[in-house]
């Protein structure tokens, strides 16, 4: 696992490719190694990059309320295709409505997120708890 | 470049595997749907409302809202106009169905019909079918539209005009570059052709069907001349093929002079361009979107962002504006956000209706004709390239990245340009990348920008920009350091 | 007129009898006011934020909000000031307070202690005392003013500004003609002189504090020029007696046009009459208050019009704006009500901060140069009557009817004012009373006012006025036949 | 008691004469002889007009918040001065706050007001009430 290396991705059908530019600057200035699959990715996509670059984490971009269908079976898919230590965050506007954030992330969580982030997060704290995460997980 | 009809033989070979391609298109015929729409009232055509709003001077208001299932959808569109007061109805079509992918929005109706609510972000209209969309139009007063954003949108028109819908949004473009990664913009632009045939045939045959290019585009700091180029491109080809009911629109800047300007030469400049090619025979008018970028989560400042675009609508004299919900930012609004969001924007525009507010200036001016020049270098660019054929046109001037979209999704797409507002807001380019303006144009644009980054003490740079994406988000319209 | 300040040695005679109007009086010392005054922090000076707003082109916000506790009124106040970003804060006053009943006022807090919730309109400053006022002030980051709508204020001004208030709002005349009813005009106006001396003692040694006239009077539809003649005379009889951070204020009447001209001419006109009444050494800040008059219901049409104010705020440049809240029409607002308020006007003016709007045009210089000419009117006719004493003039011109305010309560007003909106929503007259109007002046209000009569297809009468003055919590800006 | 007379006014300290206008014209119009008191008048100065003019109504407003501490009362002292037949409408923004108008009409029911009006109310519907509620009241 090279810990400097993450994928970044929209998943599903969805098309917002804004906050998915920013972040592949965001986390490339931060000194991540960036393979940055863009909108439209079909969890496939994303772990095929995973595996193809020893990545430490996939970070899923969901903005367009399809969230809850797209992600379902992504933890399992990566354990699967051996990626068994892989971090998985996933932020955005995950469901569809306007729900309490708490109810949101425990949803991700159980579905095997490691974490869950609202579209207002502080990217600079994410960057943090990135990196404390895979250190924790490259520790054997 | 030379405008021709879509022939009707082949739009009728089309036609067929257009229909074949999922189970629902077996119930459309074109008669039925022309004396379908024949038998709908005057009052419900979206066409006239447009053109009635144009006479009277008034703006109407619409909301954007569709569910996955068909009970759902109707309760909310009835709930929209009556609480709402929603001039004009919207039905949005889901993400799935936007991308073809009818399996997965069946998915989505099945989970949804489980869940108790929409986990669909729109209406499933293409797996509902005919019928599903007659109950709906049926089911209410106001003319009502089909709002989506599906690159090939040709089984939906087919089904959605037949069942009774007076207005179809979108176009080759705007419907392709923002909403999509991989389709081909030659496939695209001909599949709208084959939609704007079919508009056109109900044209010939006395139904007046409404169609709406998407001016925002990518909602997200796009500068003026560059949506109105696409817009008035999308008009071209809407009316080669018969069309003759166009909105053309654009998404609020923030500036509020900015914003005035550009909706004023939207009007002015397409109907020119149009009456150039050779068209005469059209109604134009003109759909503002309040603000298309990121919202402030706190409902309070979303309902001023709501607010400032309705003033402008007001102080412009659009025939429509397309409102957004104090839910904004956090996700599709429940009934009750959707219709604030409706009577704020109400309120504003009846306090304002009799009003008289910025007439021309010379900031206004100066941006017309800014914006008029910086159309004309794309038009050029666009006709340079076409080899008189539009649709050529504009596949190479994509390709060449004389045509460019800021932050869009799409491969065909060159993603060069980058915009930056200025020291009072207004939207202006800090990369060009290839677009052909003008050594004047780009002067103008850099020295504008050049001031603020002095203002600001810092080079104008990529931050810069994501300050500014995330500005209006965060209370401010530009995206100064702290 | 002559300008004289009052005989600090009647001060003191009076002052005597003023603090044993009730108990919490005899707490309050001259010197030990000042001394407390001495040491709040500069940043928490009224006068001193007013003035740094023009400097550097800023408006501030400010809510009104009181409630009967202390510990609640603290709670309240530190929210307004974190959660609704609020620039200055308020301390407004209950009803009990506002007409000397402080045994009534006693009741209310006793009442509220009991209930657990504030039974009060307002936070009973007298009753709490020193002791008090100086743990809200205290509590707070920001400046904070004493609001109300007393027309004897003289102990209320006594116990808050020794208890660390910075500003104090009203008037003789403003806050007796719309807040009173049998009030007679000279001992208000007489009240007032005292407070004003008090207000410039403490100038006089150093501490500035901010005297607010207020101009909304009753809120309704009031034609600019009157609402500026009361204004510009209270800022006149402030600084007779030493103030001179005055801060003069507007309710937005609701046509933008007429609002920008409004507020420019404000400046303008005060600044010209203070001068050429000898005064110089005064700093002029300008408050503009959202729609003073009946709110929607609903809370999203509230948002608009609070929006609106905003705007107006924005293109103006005031100093100041006073917020509403979208519990507005219901009662006074909790806590997170009245932080919407402000949120939202925050928005708006963080939208258009570095934006130029409408600079001048030709109907704001009509309206402007009408207003100067009917202020002139009602300026030369208080000359007049005053026989050189300005109190005098302005008892008799009120007594004539040339001055009166529309729909206020107070006996003292003729009340035979009548406005009503032209068919663009300018507030002009219908009739005119008494007032000393020109006729070339009546002749324009006249004719606006036919027009829209034309227009609607009926004759000017008082169902017109009543329309309009719910004309703006039914959604509209003129009350329209149906 | 004389059916065509009623008393209008604002009780309390309340200043508020916008609405108080209004409610005199509409019920002058309405074909009633109205006493209107205008603002900040106290329940003895409501009793001595209605005794004054028998009236068959006494309309309160109260815009301002203290209408529970200023209404408080009243009924009593009607009966007291001999007015027990007298109907006592009251209305405006009734209590501090944005209140249920449920909680605000049971409140002033139970003070012993007739009815209870929201500041929306439909004047035209109150005029009919009150024929109606006079007309009942005359009955023997
Ligand atoms: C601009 C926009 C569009 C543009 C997108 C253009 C483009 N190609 O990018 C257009 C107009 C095309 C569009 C289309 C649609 N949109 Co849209 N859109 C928006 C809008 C207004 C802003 C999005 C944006 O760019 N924000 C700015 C960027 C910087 O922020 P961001 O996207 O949130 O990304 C940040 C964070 O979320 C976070 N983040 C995101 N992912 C991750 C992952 C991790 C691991 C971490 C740590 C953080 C993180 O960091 C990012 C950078 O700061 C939002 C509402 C809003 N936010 O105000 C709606 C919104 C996202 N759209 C929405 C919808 C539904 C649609 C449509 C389906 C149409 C419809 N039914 O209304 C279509 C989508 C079709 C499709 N196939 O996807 C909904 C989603 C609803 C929901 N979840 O319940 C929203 C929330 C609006 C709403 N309230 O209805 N949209
Ligand atoms: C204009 C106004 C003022 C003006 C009044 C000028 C004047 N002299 O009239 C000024 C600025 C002076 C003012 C002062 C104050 N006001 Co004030 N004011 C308003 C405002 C904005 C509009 C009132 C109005 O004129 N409406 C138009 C008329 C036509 O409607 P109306 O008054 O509601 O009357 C109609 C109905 O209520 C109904 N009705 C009334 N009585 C009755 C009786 C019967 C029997 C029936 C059937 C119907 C009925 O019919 C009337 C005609 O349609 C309201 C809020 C609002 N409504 O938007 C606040 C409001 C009434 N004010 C309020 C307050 C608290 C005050 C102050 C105490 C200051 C403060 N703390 O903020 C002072 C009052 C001091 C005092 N001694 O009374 C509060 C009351 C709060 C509450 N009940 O919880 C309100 C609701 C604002 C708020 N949300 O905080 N105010």
């Amino acid at each position: 696992m090279n810990p400097q290396n993450i994928v970044l991705g929209v998943i599903g059908a969805d098309c917002h490719s804004v906050g998915n530019k920013i972040l592949d600057a965001y986390f490339s200035e931060a000194g991540f190694h960036v393979t940055n699959l863009g909108v439209m990715v079909s969890q496939e996509e994303f772990i095929d990059a995973a595996v193809e670059t020893d990545a430490a984490a996939i970070l899923v971009s969901s903005l367009y309320g399809h969230g809850e269908i797209d992600c379902e079976g992504l933890r399992a898919k990566c354990i699967e295709r051996g990626l068994d230590r892989i971090l998985l965050y996933v932020g955005g506007n995950l469901v569809v409505g306007k729900t309490p954030y708490e109810e949101v992330e425990k949803k991700f969580l159980d579905m095997g997120f490691n974490r869950v982030f609202r579209p207002q997060v502080d990217l600079a704290e994410v960057v943090k708890m990135l990196k404390a995460d895979i250190a924790a997980a490259s520790r054997p | 470049m030379r405008y021709e009809p879509m022939a009707w033989k082949d739009f009728l070979t089309q036609r067929k595997s257009v229909l074949a391609t999922w189970p629902t298109g077996k119930d459309v015929d074109l008669e039925g749907g022309l004396r379908y729409q024949r038998d709908i009232p005057e009052a419900k055509n979206f066409a006239r409302a447009m053109s009635g709003a144009k006479a009277k001077g008034r703006t109407l208001i619409q909301p954007r809202a569709g569910v996955a299932l068909i009970d759902d959808h109707i309760r909310l569109l009835r709930f929209l106009e009556t609480e709402g007061t929603a001039d004009l109805l919207p039905t949005t079509i889901d993400a799935y169905t936007r991308q073809n992918r009818y399996e997965e929005a069946a998915v989505g109706i099945e989970k949804s019909t489980a869940a108790g609510h929409s986990l669909l972000n729109g209406f499933p209209a293409v797996n509902h079918g005919l019928g599903g969309c007659r109950r709906v139009t049926e089911a209410v007063t106001k003319p009502i539209q089909v709002r989506h954003g599906t690159p090939d949108a040709r089984l939906l028109a087919e089904i959605s005009l037949a069942g009774g819908f007076t207005s179809f949004e979108g176009g080759g473009i705007s419907y392709n570059i923002p909403y999509a990664k991989k389709v081909e913009l030659g496939d695209s632009l001909r599949a709208w052709r084959y939609i704007d045939r079919l508009v056109g045939w109900y044209e010939e045959n006395g139904v007046s069907i409404n169609r709406e290019p998407f001016g925002p585009l990518t909602g997200t700091l796009l500068p003026p001349f560059i949506g109105h180029t696409v817009a008035i491109l999308e008009g071209l080809l809407a009316l080669e093929q018969g069309a003759k009911s166009i909105t053309l629109g654009y998404g609020q800047g923030g500036n509020v002079l900015q914003d005035l300007a550009a909706l004023s030469s939207l009007r002015e400049l397409a109907g020119e361009y149009f009456e150039k090619a050779g068209f005469t025979d059209f109604d134009l008018t003109i759909v503002f979107h309040q603000w298309m970028g990121g919202f402030p989560e706190d409902e309070a400042k979303a309902f001023a962002v709501i607010s400032l675009g309705s003033f402008v609508a007001a102080a412009a004299g659009v025939e429509k504006i397309i409102v957004k919900s104090p839910h904004e930012a956090a996700g599709i609004p429940t009934k009750e956000a959707n219709a604030a969001g409706l009577k704020t924007t109400r309120q504003i525009l009846s306090m304002l209706t009799d009003q008289i507010i910025c007439g021309d200036n010379d900031i206004i001016r100066r941006e017309k004709n800014l914006i008029r020049e910086e159309v004309a270098c794309l038009m050029n660019a666009v006709e340079n390239a076409s080899g008189g054929d539009p649709i050529q046109g504009i596949v190479r001037a994509f390709a060449g990245g004389l045509l460019d979209v800021p932050f869009a999704p799409s491969i065909f797409n060159r993603g060069r340009v980058l915009p930056a507002r200025d020291n009072e807001g207004f939207i202006r380019l800090f990369a060009k990348g290839n677009l052909p303006l003008s050594d004047e144009i780009m002067a103008f644009h850099k020295e504008r920008l050049a001031e603020r980054a002095k203002a600001e003490g810092r080079a104008v740079t990529f931050q810069m920009v994501t300050d500014d994406i995330y500005a209006i988000s965060k209370s401010k319209l530009i995206g100064r350091p702290k």
